[in-house]
């Protein structure tokens, strides 16, 4: 099972990602689950939604409290909630940003995880150029595919394209693509052609 | 169907029937064949205002449906008196719930008739002034401001009388009930509160709305038929006397009900849309004393000591009824409001001219 | 459907719940007799036939009238109609205009040729009864009598028929024609009327043509007076004489200042005789006050419209060619008119004298056991006098002399000849509890003002003889009958049946003597159709407990 | 059709393939987004022949219902917490009437304090109202529900009420085979109502009943919901062969066969029960769970046949019966009467808090160990009770009922997540 956390706030469309999140796992013919953490949270206030995956039926309802992976939609929040609590030490973490790691100052967590898993994207910076609005989910699901192997882009874009129909479809699938080869490229890898997605 | 006005007492409007006119004109209760949608049996007390009015009321919905019509009741007298097991008085299909909840009820089965594309089966909702005015006013505006098709009709006896004559919200100021008792230094029910639940009805600019009283039954029959002809929401509210509430002699009950209205306490009133468009005149105008006598739930305005301010008030209440609602028509013919009065009339200049003439007779209606 | 048990009920089965067991006091419905039936001296029942007229069933409502009275027409406009005086609705607005609709019948009638038939010849033997006098009594009872079988016989020794109808009032209030063909009816009936034949002793009549019984009804004509100093050149009439003389062709000569002495309709009818015959002062001399005055106002009101004039508290002290003395008189506290010895002259070129009228006794000198008092003849409740067979009534036995009274002798006078040649017990209906205004509930009357009859404009009624009031004519006739309130009468407004919270009231089909019945099975006893019944025709009756 | 969607979007379409005639809504958390969905249906039209109305109340919602049923309608509201309780009056009335309405209620806490997360204090207080009452554990399980439901209540003419987790499940997106309308529609008949206001054949619904027949309406009423045992599991089959998903029924035994300690819970908590109870097995422990599918009518007896094998059992449950403890554990002892068996009530998930594993991973290992009292609140934070007790206890003695707590106070005391 492969358990995502997603940190936000409130109006930043944090539950709408890992709902697409699951709904690109569900279209790879896995089993997903996504929630937000319940409530009535205004915008701007932080919220965390989960999403979890598995290639058998998911029966837990528990809050996911040790995550494969973390997705931090609002980088201000790393200093103000405990977002890596239960982070297991192999965690995959994306930090919407544009700024460098340095400028981050938590070079402290790399002492109990991973460097190599920590990625950074100008998630929302993307989202205006292409969307004219700073809605990253689409430009960080695509990053996220990309740093964690663990979804396929095409799913991923399906999905999107599923969710946001016509010519916002489309801006958000581009969004996605760019950051999927703008981390592959970044992480080493060349870019590869969409792969063919299972049926679900 | 438009109602005959001849002059004459045996085609009038103030008797039930008329042998002098055709069965087709003549009023619903003067029919043999009416179909008394509530009938004998009935538990009601003696003389009960409520069972006359709902017999009234509902003949004239049921002959303007050609029968075809579902009723919902609150709780209360007449759903008591009416429906105790094994035995119902109701001739049409009826339903009772809650005391709260009647115009959801019948908001409902108008749902379910539109849902099943049903548009000649009518709806009508009813219950007393604590059901509509009080515990059931929530649903009755839902019931309003959503348009449902129904007509809704509540019989006022001006107090919870199935519970044993407690106050509501239409109980009128210095009237003695079990919760209002006529004691202290400011016996019967306070000034002051209280509402009027048919101008509440109006402002929710709803098709129709109308009151009546059980005393001028042709004037009743032709509002409820007049209702029955639009669609959407429709108010009547009709005073009802409740001998036992009111401790009047069971004779009386029509009687009182008349003074009501001729006294100006109870104006007799017709509004569509929000404008007041109609109003019955006083026909032979009476001092509220002659009303209140009557009633032993004043009786301690007059004795041991004849409370004067109290009495001078009431009759400056209906006072200002007969200004407000020119329900006096002046010498000139102008409505008394225009003449003698400051008080800006509510019933719109139309209102008060279109009126009908001296005699409590309903408008002259088609269709 | 299958219904849930107790939840969900058959309509209408509460009909198995019998509440009338609830009741301590039960409707009833009653007939009481309306106030005009009461007063009505001819013995009408203007409610009875105003029903019909009501609905425009104008021969069903004239015949209830002729089923009492054979003059619907005459009355119509000569009788002083007591009927309204009495009516419950004056005390709402205005009396209903009765006298108006039965003169309306009666003309139509006439304009109709409605007649009444003899009765079938029938197995009891017809008797031969004589009436002598063919005024309102004797014609009145010559009409019963014929239709109750008997043979009739009426003399008179007048030229003409009718009486006072005839002789006493005038033309402009009962134009003959109208007379003539009411009493045309009669004769057709059957009833042979001698003129010209004055009968002076009524035992010999009665044995010569020998007649089972006798009616005498030859009214009062003897003019009553009273001595006046007079000189030789004063002119003096009585009023009766001035009225019979205007209907022969000879009208008397007055001149141009009239008075008229007295205080009775007679007198009114002289003095607007005399303006009518060039009068152009014409004076009524009465000794008391118009409180006192047995003349019926309607008459004063419509003399002094035509500019008669009356000059009150005052006799006549002494009459001479061109003037006459006239005594002031003052009430004493008793009321009695006191003479106050201040004297006046008063310019005239006529008086009559008006100071009412005695029966001419003669023919009942021979008669045994008749009792004569104050000039009248002493009758029973049967209108028999002390000689059995021998029977009176109009203005020569002891009533209020007008013509409707003695109409109403003469039927009673019939019914009860009737009885006694059959040897039967004299009729004694049970009296009807009577309807007053208390019993009405006058709220579901609408307001309907009465309907003047025209009057003729008083100009014309100076000069002429024209009929001063004029009649009605349909549509306010029918008006004027529906204004009436049926006191104590159902008149079938299904308030009742509509006011009943208990739908105890049954609506009958129109036939049968009640429209409603009560069904004491559910009637609780609140009384509100008693007290919603317009008419009182509704009784709360204690249950019997 | 197989889907990923949220919980509320998919009982929705689950509701309109069931042809509902008129729906109520009145909006409250969390059963928003089932009518919003439903409303969406409607006004696109996909609905047809149904009419959605926005109503001013909870009260009105189920006074609507009552009439639309009454007048042969086939009807249907949600709701939840404070509204459950704000319609209660007419909750009664629907059934006492016996009109089939279908109620979705997302379950929810019920304040003072103001709290609108889950747990099943709404549902339990009605439990008495005469309602048929099912538990859905998953998504899935509430989309069979609804359909199941209406040929349930129609066939007794009772109404149901679904019942689900808000959020939890109402919130979450997962896969969802929604039933195809063909599917629906050969398996619910349309409505035919056993009473019904007409006017061809007129009837008083609503009679004044006295002492002389009340008790009888009372037992017929319980007879009625008591056939609701023998036809639950009847569809619950017929739904199973039509289409091929075993959901519903009146109870589902998890390895409970040869378990001597067994967990008793409604909801969607079994899957996390179930999760924890594989991993228990793979130590050797011997437990089992018993999730129930139908809490009204009470299956007493198929509850006693799934726990006859069990030494302890655990109840664990969302409510808590103010003044006596568990209710659902309260039921289970009246259906284990007799059987010896040591019943433990685990208060658990009050006002949304989370169930965890690792909780209940101590709780049934405490059990085991005998270390469980007979009534435990899970993950109670004891130091904060037992200081506020102490401050009470100071200020003004408390009896020794309220000391007793003191002692019953979870042996199990761990920290929240």
């Amino acid at each position: 099972m492969f358990e995502v956390r997603i940190h936000g706030r409130g109006g930043q469309g944090v539950v709408t990602a890992a709902e697409l999140l699951s709904v690109a796992a569900f279209l790879e013919g896995r089993h997903a689950q996504a929630f937000p953490s319940f409530g009535s949270e205004r915008t701007g206030a932080p919220v965390v939604s989960f999403c979890r995956i598995d290639d058998h039926p998911i029966r837990t309802r528990e809050p996911i409290s040790e995550p494969d992976a973390l997705i931090i939609v609002d980088a201000t929040l790393l200093h103000q909630v405990d977002v890596f609590s239960g982070l297991k030490p192999d965690g995959w973490v994306l930090i919407n940003t544009s700024k460098p790691f340095g400028e981050l100052r938590i070079e402290e967590l790399f002492t109990r995880f991973d460097r190599e898993r920590f990625q950074t994207v100008a998630a929302t910076e993307l989202a205006r150029e292409l969307l004219g609005r700073p809605l990253p989910n689409a430009a960080l699901l695509g990053a996220f595919a990309a740093l964690t192997d663990r979804v396929a882009l095409a799913a991923v874009t399906r999905a999107i394209a599923e969710r946001f129909s016509g010519a916002v479809g489309e801006r958000n699938v581009a969004a996605a693509e760019r950051t999927y080869n703008h981390v592959r490229a970044a992480r080493g890898a060349p870019s590869r052609p969409l792969l063919e997605v299972s049926s679900a | 169907m438009p109602l005959q006005r001849v002059k004459y007492y045996q085609a009038g409007s103030f008797v039930a029937g008329n042998r002098l006119l055709d069965p087709h004109e003549r009023s619903v209760q003067a029919d043999s064949g009416r179909s008394n949608a509530i009938t004998c049996g009935h538990r009601a007390c003696q003389g009960c205002g409520e069972a006359l009015g709902a017999r009234f009321a509902l003949d004239a919905a049921l002959r303007a449906s050609g029968g075809d019509m579902i009723a919902a009741n609150a709780t209360g007298c007449l759903e008591v008196f009416s429906t105790p097991y094994p035995e119902t008085s109701w001739q049409l299909p009826w339903i009772h719930s809650l005391f709260g909840n009647a115009p959801a009820v019948a908001s409902g089965i108008a749902a379910a008739l539109r849902a099943k594309g049903n548009t000649h089966t009518r709806v009508v909702g009813q219950g007393g002034d604590g059901g509509t005015v009080d515990i059931g006013f929530a649903c009755l505006s839902g019931m309003f401001e959503r348009g449902d098709d129904v007509l809704y009709i509540c019989y006022d006896n001006e107090g919870y009388m199935n519970t044993g004559v407690q106050r509501s919200a239409a109980t009128p100021p210095d009237a003695r009930t079990t919760t209002t008792p006529a004691v202290g230094e400011h016996p019967g029910a306070p000034w002051g509160q209280g509402k009027s639940a048919p101008l509440i009805a109006l402002a929710h600019e709803i098709p129709y709305v109308a009151t009546a009283t059980i005393a001028d039954l042709r004037d009743l029959e032709a509002k409820v038929e007049h209702a029955m002809d639009l669609h959407g929401p429709r108010y009547i509210h009709i005073l009802v006397t409740c001998p036992l509430g009111w401790g009047t002699a069971s004779s009386d009950a029509i009687r009182v009900a008349r003074m009501a209205t001729e006294s100006g306490l109870f104006p007799v009133f017709e509004g569509e849309h929000g404008d007041i468009t109609a109003v019955t005149k006083i026909r032979q105008r009476v001092g509220v004393e002659e009303y209140l006598k009557l009633q032993r739930r004043f009786a301690h305005l007059f004795a041991p000591v004849r409370r004067e301010n109290e009495i001078a008030r009431i009759q400056a209440r209906a006072d200002r009824n007969i200004a407000r609602f020119g329900l006096v028509e002046a010498r000139d013919g102008r409505p008394e409001a225009e003449v003698e009065s400051d008080t800006p009339s509510i019933g719109a200049k139309g209102a008060a001219t279109s009126a009908q003439a001296a005699a409590p007779s309903p408008p002259h209606r088609s269709g | 459907m299958e219904k849930p048990f107790a939840i969900t009920l058959d309509v209408g089965s509460s009909r198995a719940n019998k509440t009338g067991s609830w009741r301590t006091e039960r409707p009833v419905y009653v007939h009481r007799l309306a106030p005009c039936g009461d007063a009505c001296p001819a013995g009408e029942d203007p409610q009875a036939w105003l029903y019909p007229a009501e609905e425009g069933d104008y021969e069903t409502a004239w015949r209830q009238i002729m089923a009492e009275n054979p003059f619907p027409a005459v009355m119509g406009r000569v009788c002083y109609h007591p009927c309204e005086t009495s009516c419950n609705r004056a005390q709402l607005d205005d009396a209903v205009g009765i006298n108006s609709v039965e003169r309306f019948l009666g003309d139509e009638a006439l304009r109709r040729g409605w007649t009444v038939d003899a009765p079938l010849p029938s197995d009891k033997p017809r008797k031969r009864v004589l009436i002598v006098g063919a005024g309102p009594s004797g014609l009145s009872a010559a009409y019963h009598l014929t239709r109750l079988g008997h043979q009739v016989t009426v003399r008179d020794a007048a030229p003409h028929a009718g009486g006072m109808m005839r002789f006493g009032i005038p033309k402009y209030r009962l134009p003959r024609d109208v007379l003539e063909a009411e009493i045309d009816r009669i004769r057709h009936l059957g009833v042979r009327i001698e003129l010209g034949a004055k009968v002076t002793d009524a035992l010999a009549a009665q044995r010569e043509g020998n007649f089972d019984a006798v009616f005498l009804a030859i009214g009062a004509q003897l003019a009553k007076r009273t001595y006046i100093p007079a000189g030789t050149a004063a002119k003096m009439l009585d009023a009766l004489s001035v009225l019979r003389s205007t209907e022969d062709e000879s009208p008397p000569r007055l001149g141009r200042r009239v008075v008229v002495y007295g205080g009775g309709d007679t007198a009114i009818d002289a003095a607007r005789t005399a303006r009518r015959l060039g009068a152009e002062e014409s004076i009524v001399v009465y000794r008391r006050t118009r409180e006192r005055m047995p003349a019926h106002d309607s008459e004063l009101e419509e003399a002094l419209q035509e500019g008669v004039l009356v000059k009150w508290l005052s006799t006549i002290k002494r009459a001479e060619a061109d003037r006459l003395v006239v005594e002031r008189m003052e009430l004493d506290e008793s009321g009695f008119p006191q003479p106050t010895g201040e004297l006046e002259e008063l310019e005239a070129d006529s008086l009559v004298l008006a100071l009412g009228e005695e029966t001419d006794l003669t023919l009942v000198e021979g008669v045994p056991d008749i009792e004569v008092e104050d000039g009248v003849v002493k009758v029973g409740p049967t209108m028999m006098t002390g000689c059995p067979g021998i029977f009176a009534g109009g203005d020569m036995v002891p009533a209020e002399r007008t013509v409707t009274t003695a109409i109403g002798h003469g039927k009673r006078a019939a019914r009860n000849i009737d009885a006694w040649l059959r040897g039967t017990a004299p009729e004694s209906p049970q009296p009807l509890p009577l309807a007053d205004f208390a019993h009405l509930n006058t709220w579901y009357y609408a307001d309907a003002p009465r309907t003047m009859r025209p009057r003729l404009e008083a100009i014309r009624r100076q000069s002429t003889f024209d009929e001063v009031v004029g009649g009605l004519d349909e549509s306010n006739a029918l008006f004027e009958a529906r204004r009436c309130m049926s006191c104590g009468s159902c008149f079938a407004c299904d308030n009742c049946y509509g006011v009943c919270p208990d739908n105890a009231v049954i609506k009958l089909e129109p036939t049968g003597s009640y429209a409603y019945e009560i069904d004491y099975d559910y009637c609780k006893g609140c009384g509100l159709c008693a007290a919603e019944c317009p008419c009182g025709a509704i009784e709360m009756e204690p249950e019997r407990v | 059709m197989l889907r990923q969607l949220e919980g509320s979007q998919a009982v929705a379409e689950a509701v309109a393939t069931c042809r509902p005639e008129v729906i109520c809504a009145y909006p409250i958390s969390p059963q928003t987004h089932i009518v919003e969905g439903l409303a969406a249906l409607v006004k696109s039209g996909r609905l047809e022949h149904c009419e959605f109305v926005n109503v001013e109340s909870e009260f009105a919602a189920m006074s609507v219902a009552i009439g639309a049923s009454a007048a042969g309608a086939r009807a249907y509201t949600a709701t939840a917490s404070q509204g459950l309780l704000y319609m209660t009056e007419a909750l009664y009335n629907a059934a006492g009437l016996g009109l089939p309405i279908v109620m979705t209620v997302a379950n929810r806490a019920i304040g003072a304090p103001i709290n609108i997360w889950n747990d099943h204090s709404d549902a339990m207080s009605q439990r008495d109202s005469g309602w048929i009452q099912l538990y859905a554990e998953s998504n899935q399980e509430a989309v069979d529900l609804h359909v199941q439901a209406f040929k349930l209540a129609e066939q007794l003419s009772l109404p149901a009420m679904v019942c689900m987790d808000g959020f939890i499940l109402t919130h979450a997106f997962e896969r969802v085979e929604l039933p195809p309308q063909s599917q629906v529609d050969a398996f619910l008949p349309a409505f035919q109502p056993r009473q019904v206001l007409d006017p061809e054949d007129p009837v008083t619904i609503g009679a004044m009943v006295g002492p002389e027949a009340f008790t009888e309406v009372r037992y017929l009423a319980h007879y009625k919901q008591m056939q609701a045992l023998d036809l639950i599991p009847e569809i619950a089959a017929a739904y199973e062969t039509l289409t091929g998903r075993a959901s519903g029924g009146l109870v589902r035994r998890y390895r409970s066969h040869d378990a001597e300690t067994v967990v008793v819970a409604l909801g969607s908590v079994l899957g996390t029960i179930e999760d924890v109870v594989d991993e228990l097995r793979e130590h050797g422990s011997r437990i089992g769970c018993v999730g129930i599918k139908t809490f009204r009518p009470w299956p007493r007896a198929e509850i006693r046949a799934a726990l006859s094998g069990a030494r302890r059992v655990i109840v664990l449950e969302k409510a808590l019966s103010i003044g006596i403890g568990g209710i659902l554990a309260q039921n289970v002892h009246s259906a284990l009467e007799g059987s010896g068996a040591r019943i433990h009530t685990a208060i658990a998930g009050l006002g949304g808090r989370p169930i965890t594993k690792a909780s209940l991973h101590r709780l049934f290992r405490a059990a085991a160990a005998n270390e469980l009292g007979d009534t435990t609140f899970l993950d109670l934070n004891r130091e904060l009770i037992e200081r506020e007790l102490v401050r009470q206890s100071e200020t003004r003695r408390s009896g020794p009922h309220a000391e007793n707590i003191l002692r019953d106070l979870g042996a199990v005391a761990s920290r929240p997540v």
